[in-house]
């Protein structure tokens, strides 16, 4: 095919609103965009004025699936500003939290929004005809994730415990041990899932990028460490903006950024490159399993990473728990004084590196506040992986075009609301 | 055995005629299928169940020498109501009942009877103005004031026609909103009141309708010099149980279920948040 | 029948009673409140404890509890639900076992309903007298409730190293002989009780000022007295107060099918009369639209309707209303206003 | 009877409610039995733009977001409001305190005409909305009773009264006796207190019981520490549209 003008309307099973453009006249391609038309959301506006407890309540509210990181994030930040360390306990129990909704929202994405594209079905309902077991394993798992982040979190979309300083509630012992129990039982259900998505074939490409996580010498990292860049080494989250440059783009309501190249790549996917070494031993055999290869470039391997990161949560969430139990928990109060202070918090969300700033005045009012999104680092190189990728698939029929288009967006699993929270940023113009 | 059964556990009804009356009700005679003889009072009302969708108090509206079918005169209100007139003959339903007391129809004998009946208020009195016209020698006069807003609301209109036909009967309609066919009275209920001629301690009073209209039937009454004693009213108010546990239907000291639904407005008056 | 329990068995005597039945105690949630809830083992806040957020009603009239199951396919089916099981509310106080006497009345009088009755024959009382006000809110005493008779399979009395077991009914005193290590009081004993009950006498200093009998009088004559005015404003109209009394009892009753929407229950639920919608009708009038008739109303179905209907008191001057109210608005002070109001006149 | 078409949308919104709705996991599959879900686009590839139910997600922001909305009520027998956004508008409102002209700049600059933004609303004030799901996040229970009462065509049983009746219910000690401060008797319940319950303020995300008494609520704010602002500011985290209507 040589010339091909698509137009593809709000991409579906991704979180917000977006469109795919592409213009190919006589196998070039002429105009390739993808539009982000979500509707701004200012949350610059919003925290201005409120006091630094209300921080992560307000920007929890940017995305419901990856509301647990937000919190998090929120919470480091003001943590940094305010100069505390939380106790280790706090510390545990927020990982666990994150290990909770990286296994939620990545089952999520690969049994509801990803799955029905290998089975040619619309939608997971679609499923329910022939492949009932496979999606109620998958509902089951989201289940138990959920219910460990309500465990912890008092419930996952926008959660309700996690505070500045420590949880406002702390589970009880013998909820917790339930819960261990119930994660255990389900070992069977991780292996079958990794059954289950061996069988489905990814389609070829490649393309090397530039790979951006946090990383960390003790663990495999998603709560804390340094930025890291595949291409140019670590610094320390609060050079955060020498990393990541975002600019604006008029056909997206969510900014673009860049690094190094001109599109880098977080989430899944760059984690496992940067950080394979510490992934737990049972996640690697997984990776083996599943044919993922140290390091991939493939973006649409980026689902595979996904099921490596679930078995490595899964197993990292027994760990915690057991060392909760053991180190007996206790209900926590800190007192905490505000002052005038700004701070950055980065954490990595099961769509990539999250990273939020905020500035207080001497009463705790924030003053200014930066939010940078995964999904939004991710565009300009969806855009780039696009152009590289389409040329090569111009021979295929129209709606194969289409889907694998749409399936290579959906694989780096865009959070599109997530995206579009728009803050104020020191933008490069283009 | 001692009866085990839970205070909240209806019977299975099945509808055996629907009867549309006006827009807004319906007629609905359910029975027990046979199961037992339902023995009522005028006045008494049954809790009538849609399940899945819930329970509301409805006043029995025939007469109680039927002992077959209970007939239920519904207004679409709400929920259960809404629900009830969906359904069509055949259909299975439940009713707990008879609750309430009624009338007290053995003091009412001999006496001179004046219905004042607003609106859906014809529903319970209808039980009522059967049971006196099957007895009518035990009682004096019949007055049966009736009005409605608009023609087309005036309900059991047969009824209507028959006990025009009855000699002994002075049956006064009136509308507040007349329409182009309309020929009969108009203006509220209350305007009639002054004109009757009434023999004040040998008349009793039985008026029903809605929370409006009592205060001025009042006035008229008292106007007429009715005992208080002999002016009777049957209350609405929210129910839940209909057997004097929910507390919904409490208007001070009294349970509108149990003491009620009817009362004479001598208790009415101390009750201040009654009227 | 009364025997003395040495401290040290008590908990043998806890123990013993789970054997067979499902036995609730008190909790410490955190310090300062408490909450009866399943006892895993016997701990000891007996002495110390303040009344429990919620009273022990709720293992005998549940906060929601299923009267009906019904399915409407292939055709109309209903089944009664009247759930209960053999348990034990151990360390109950004089004013919850009041409390429960008088839903005990209003369960069975007039109509008798089983749901309450059954848990109600099949759940034994062990009380726990007391011997001081328990906290500031408290005026047990005012409302005739500090010292109760009956309504209680046991009550025990602290007397420093053992309990002093008053056994209330047959059932009580099956269970001390089969469940409890114990001596059988003597005279002296009783003389010793007798002094405790009387020199804990006047230490409540929350109280009201005047006879509680005369309350009927008074708030029947109060309708219009301001302080419902100055309730009106203060009341939020949250429900707080209906909802941790024991001696409220008004509910809500509801249908909910089930996904397959054919099968599915009718549910009772607890409901409140401080609340905006307790007697709006499906015509839309509200018998008591504002705050200050609504609280009117609640305080006449203590002091007034109740009290007049059943003969006594229907607070049990627990306090529980007067403390859990967020903006303070105190039975004690507000009976009080009533009264002098009612002097002044 | 055919299946009722039900199609979910969303405006501007963390997604959050659809997630809720996705979080009923099993339940989800005995819906679908129920209802046949024609758009949902978080979660599904089919589009239909014949549907009888609409569940409506988000507040309006934007613009074009009104001509969508009003196209959805033409389309729609039932529209359901979805969320806090929808219902309330929610956090999104915060921004309505400045000028949208300087919002606009402050984020975009010189490009600052290419976007556009409105005063966030819930969609109840730009179309008539015939249910509201409360909440951030609604509760999935709720949602669950929403679509049974419109299968069965009746009221839902949303609660009208306070979010203490809920709390109360499940024996939490009040934080007001704890020292700090909570929205929950002025806030509609339906929730199960869940805030309150995991020992944090309810933030009032579900919108007022009718007739709140807000001025006695706010002297109680203000007797338990807060000043005169920081109690408005309280109100306005989740009740900001209602503030500036
Ligand atoms: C003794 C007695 C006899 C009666 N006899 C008859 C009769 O013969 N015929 C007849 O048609 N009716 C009669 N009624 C009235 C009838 O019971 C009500 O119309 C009926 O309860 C409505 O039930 P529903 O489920 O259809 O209404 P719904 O209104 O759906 O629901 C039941 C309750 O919810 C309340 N409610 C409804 N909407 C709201 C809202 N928006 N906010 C707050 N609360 C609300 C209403 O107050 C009502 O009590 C009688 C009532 C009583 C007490
Ligand atoms: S009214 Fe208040 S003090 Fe009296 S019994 Fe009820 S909760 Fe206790
Ligand atoms: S607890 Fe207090 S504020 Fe709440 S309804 Fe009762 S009296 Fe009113
Ligand atoms: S914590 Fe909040 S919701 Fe709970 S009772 Fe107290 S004020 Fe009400």
């Amino acid at each position: 095919m040589h010339d091909l003008d698509i137009n593809i309307e709000h991409i579906t099973r991704v979180e917000g609103h977006g469109n795919i453009v592409i213009d190919v006249k006589n196998g070039k391609v002429k105009e390739l965009r993808l539009d982000i038309i979500e509707s701004p959301r200012f949350f610059e506006a919003m925290v201005r004025g409120r006091t630094y407890k209300e921080a992560a309540h307000i920007t929890s509210r940017i995305c419901g699936i990856c509301a647990v990181t937000h919190t998090t994030t929120s919470i480091k930040a003001i943590e940094v500003a305010l100069g505390f360390m939380p106790s280790q306990q706090t510390i545990k129990l927020r990982k666990l939290l994150l290990n909770a909704e990286f296994i939620q929202s990545h089952i999520l994405h690969i049994y509801f929004l990803t799955a029905p594209d290998f089975f040619g079905v619309q939608s997971i309902f679609g499923m329910v005809k022939d492949n009932k077991e496979s999606i109620v394993r998958g509902m089951r798992l989201k289940a138990l994730a959920n219910d460990l982040c309500a465990l912890v979190g008092g419930r996952h979309v926008h959660p309700i415990t996690l505070n500045v300083g420590c949880f406002s509630k702390i589970p009880e012992r013998k909820n917790l041990e339930r819960l261990r129990e119930r994660i255990e039982d389900s070992r069977g259900d991780i292996e079958d899932t990794v059954k289950f998505f061996k069988s489905l074939k990814t389609p070829e490409f490649e393309r090397e990028t530039e790979y951006i996580s946090l990383t960390h010498p003790d663990e495999y990292a998603l709560y804390d460490g340094n930025i890291k860049s595949s291409d140019n080494g670590e610094v320390n989250p609060s050079e955060y903006l020498k990393r990541v440059k975002e600019y604006i783009v008029t056909h997206s309501t969510a900014k673009h950024a860049k690094s190094r190249r001109d599109s880098y790549m977080v989430g899944s996917l760059a984690r496992f490159n940067n950080n394979y070494e510490r992934l737990h031993p049972k996640a690697k055999e997984v990776a083996k399993e599943m044919g993922l290869k140290h390091p991939c470039y493939n973006p649409y391997m980026n689902n595979v990473a996904q099921i490596v990161e679930i078995s490595h949560c899964y197993e990292d969430s027994i760990r915690l728990i057991d060392e909760l139990l053991s180190d007996n928990l206790k209900e926590e109060t800190v007192g905490l004084v505000p002052k005038a202070a700004s701070g950055v918090g980065t954490t990595e969300a099961p769509r990539g590196t999250l990273y939020h700033e905020h500035e207080l005045d001497d009463n705790g009012k924030i003053t200014y506040g930066n939010f940078i999104i995964p999904t939004a680092q991710n565009l300009a190189n969806i855009e780039n992986d696009l152009k590289a990728f389409v040329p090569e698939i111009l021979s295929k029929q129209r709606d194969e075009i289409i889907l694998d288009i749409e399936m290579l967006v959906r694989a780096y699993d865009p959070c599109i609301s997530c995206a579009t929270h728009l803050m104020k940023v020191d933008f490069v113009n283009e | 055995m001692i009866n085990n059964n839970s205070l909240y556990l209806p019977e299975i009804a099945r509808i055996v005629s629907v009867r549309q009356l006006t827009e807004m009700e319906k007629y609905f005679e359910i029975s027990t299928e046979g199961k037992k003889e339902f023995s009522f009072n005028p006045g008494q009302f049954v809790q009538l169940s849609v399940f899945g969708i819930g329970e509301a108090p409805i006043s029995i509206s025939s007469s109680p020498f039927n002992k077959d079918t209970v007939g239920l005169c519904i207004r679409r209100m709400g929920d259960v109501t809404t629900a009830i007139h969906k359904l069509e003959i055949g259909a299975s339903v439940g009713i707990r009942g008879p609750l309430g007391n009624g009338f007290p129809v053995r003091e009412l004998k001999g006496k001179d009877i004046l219905f004042i009946a607003g609106g859906l208020g014809l529903a319970p009195l209808r039980s009522m103005i059967s049971y006196v016209l099957e007895k009518r020698k035990d009682f004096g006069r019949i007055i049966i004031l009736y009005g409605t807003k608009s023609p087309g609301e005036l309900l059991f209109r047969d009824d209507l026609e028959t006990w025009r036909q009855i000699e002994d009967i002075e049956l006064i309609i009136t509308v507040n909103r007349p329409d182009k066919d309309w020929t009969g009275r108009t203006g509220v209920i209350t305007r009639f009141i002054p004109s009757l001629e009434l023999e004040p301690q040998n008349t009793y009073a039985l008026v029903v309708g809605p929370p409006v209209m009592y205060k001025y039937a009042l006035l008229e009454l008292q106007e007429k010099l009715i005992p208080e004693n002999n002016i009777i009213m049957s209350l609405e108010r929210r129910m839940k149980c209909g057997v004097g546990k929910c507390g919904h239907c409490q208007i001070n000291g009294v349970y509108v279920c149990l003491d009620g639904p009817e009362f004479r407005y001598h208790t009415l008056k101390f009750l201040s948040e009654a009227i | 029948m009364r025997v003395l329990i040495d401290k040290k068995d008590i908990g043998f005597f806890f123990e013993s009673l789970k054997e067979e039945n499902t036995v609730y105690g008190v909790k410490q949630k955190e310090p300062g409140f408490y909450v009866f809830d399943e006892a895993e083992t016997f701990s000891d806040p007996l002495d110390k404890y303040t009344p429990t957020l919620l009273p022990p009603k709720k293992y005998l009239f549940p906060q929601k509890e299923t009267l009906l199951k019904f399915s409407t396919t292939p055709s109309l089916k209903v089944k009664q639900l009247i759930e209960f099981k053999k348990q034990v509310i151990f360390g109950v106080r004089p004013c919850d076992i009041h409390g429960i006497k008088l839903l005990d009345k209003v369960f069975t009088t007039d109509h008798e309903d089983k749901n309450y009755t059954q848990k109600r024959a099949n759940t034994i009382i062990i009380g726990i007298d007391c011997m001081k006000p328990c906290y500031k809110y408290a005026y047990c005493e005012s409302v005739g409730c500090l010292d109760v008779e009956d309504g209680f399979d046991v009550l025990l009395t602290d007397m420093g190293d053992c309990f002093y077991a008053l056994i209330g009914t047959a059932q009580g005193e099956a269970i001390i002989r089969k469940n409890a290590r114990f001596i059988n009081a003597n005279k002296s004993d009783d003389e010793k009780i007798k002094c405790m009950k009387e020199e804990r006498r006047g230490l409540f200093e929350n109280k009201f000022a005047t006879d509680i009998s005369n309350l009927p009088l008074l708030f029947k004559n109060a309708d219009n007295d301001p302080v419902w005015d100055e309730l009106n404003d203060r009341c939020l109209g949250c429900g707080r107060c209906n909802i941790v009394c024991p001696t409220c009892y008004c509910f809500d009753v509801f249908d909910c099918v089930d996904l397959n929407m054919s099968s599915g229950e009718r549910c009772r639920q607890w409901d409140a009369c401080t609340l905006k919608d307790f007697a709006v009708v499906a015509t839309g009038e509200n018998f008591r639209s504002t705050r200050g008739q609504r609280l009117r109303h609640r305080f006449n179905r203590k002091f007034n309707y109740l009290m007049t209907k059943h003969n006594t008191s229907f607070c049990v001057g627990c306090g529980r209303c007067s403390r859990s109210c967020p903006v303070k608005i105190d039975v004690v002070e507000t009976v009080n206003a009533v009264v002098n109001n009612r002097k002044t006149k | 009877m055919s299946k009722i078409k039900a199609a979910f949308f969303s405006f501007t919104s963390c997604e959050g409610c659809q997630l809720t709705v996705l979080t009923l996991e099993e339940q989800l599959l005995e819906l679908v039995e129920l209802i046949d879900i024609v758009t949902f686009r978080e979660a599904m590839s089919e589009k239909s733009d014949v549907y009888d139910l609409a569940i409506v997600e988000g507040s309006i922001s934007r613009n074009s977001e009104i001509t969508q909305v009003k196209k959805i009520r033409d389309t729609a027998k039932v529209v359901v409001a979805l969320g806090a956004c929808a219902t309330i508008g929610g956090v999104n409102c915060l921004k309505n305190q400045y000028e949208m002209d300087a919002v606009k700049k402050i984020v975009y600059g010189s490009m600052a005409d290419n976007f556009d933004t409105i005063p966030a609303r819930p969609i109840e004030a730009v179309i008539k909305v015939d249910y509201k799901i409360h909440g951030c996040p609604i509760d999935k229970d709720e949602f669950v009773e929403v679509v049974k009462a419109i299968l069965q065509e009746r009221k839902p049983r949303i609660p009208e009264y306070s979010v203490c009746v809920e709390c109360q219910m499940k024996e939490n000690i009040c934080l007001f006796e704890k020292g700090m401060v909570c929205l929950g008797p002025i806030t509609r319940a339906g929730c199960k207190a869940i805030c309150p319950t995991y020992n944090d303020g309810c933030v009032g995300c579900r919108g007022l019981i009718d007739d709140p008494n807000v001025s006695s609520h706010k002297k109680l704010l203000t007797d338990h520490g807060l000043t005169i602002d920081e109690a408005i500011a309280k109100y306005m985290l989740f009740g900001s549209y209602n503030k500036n209507a």
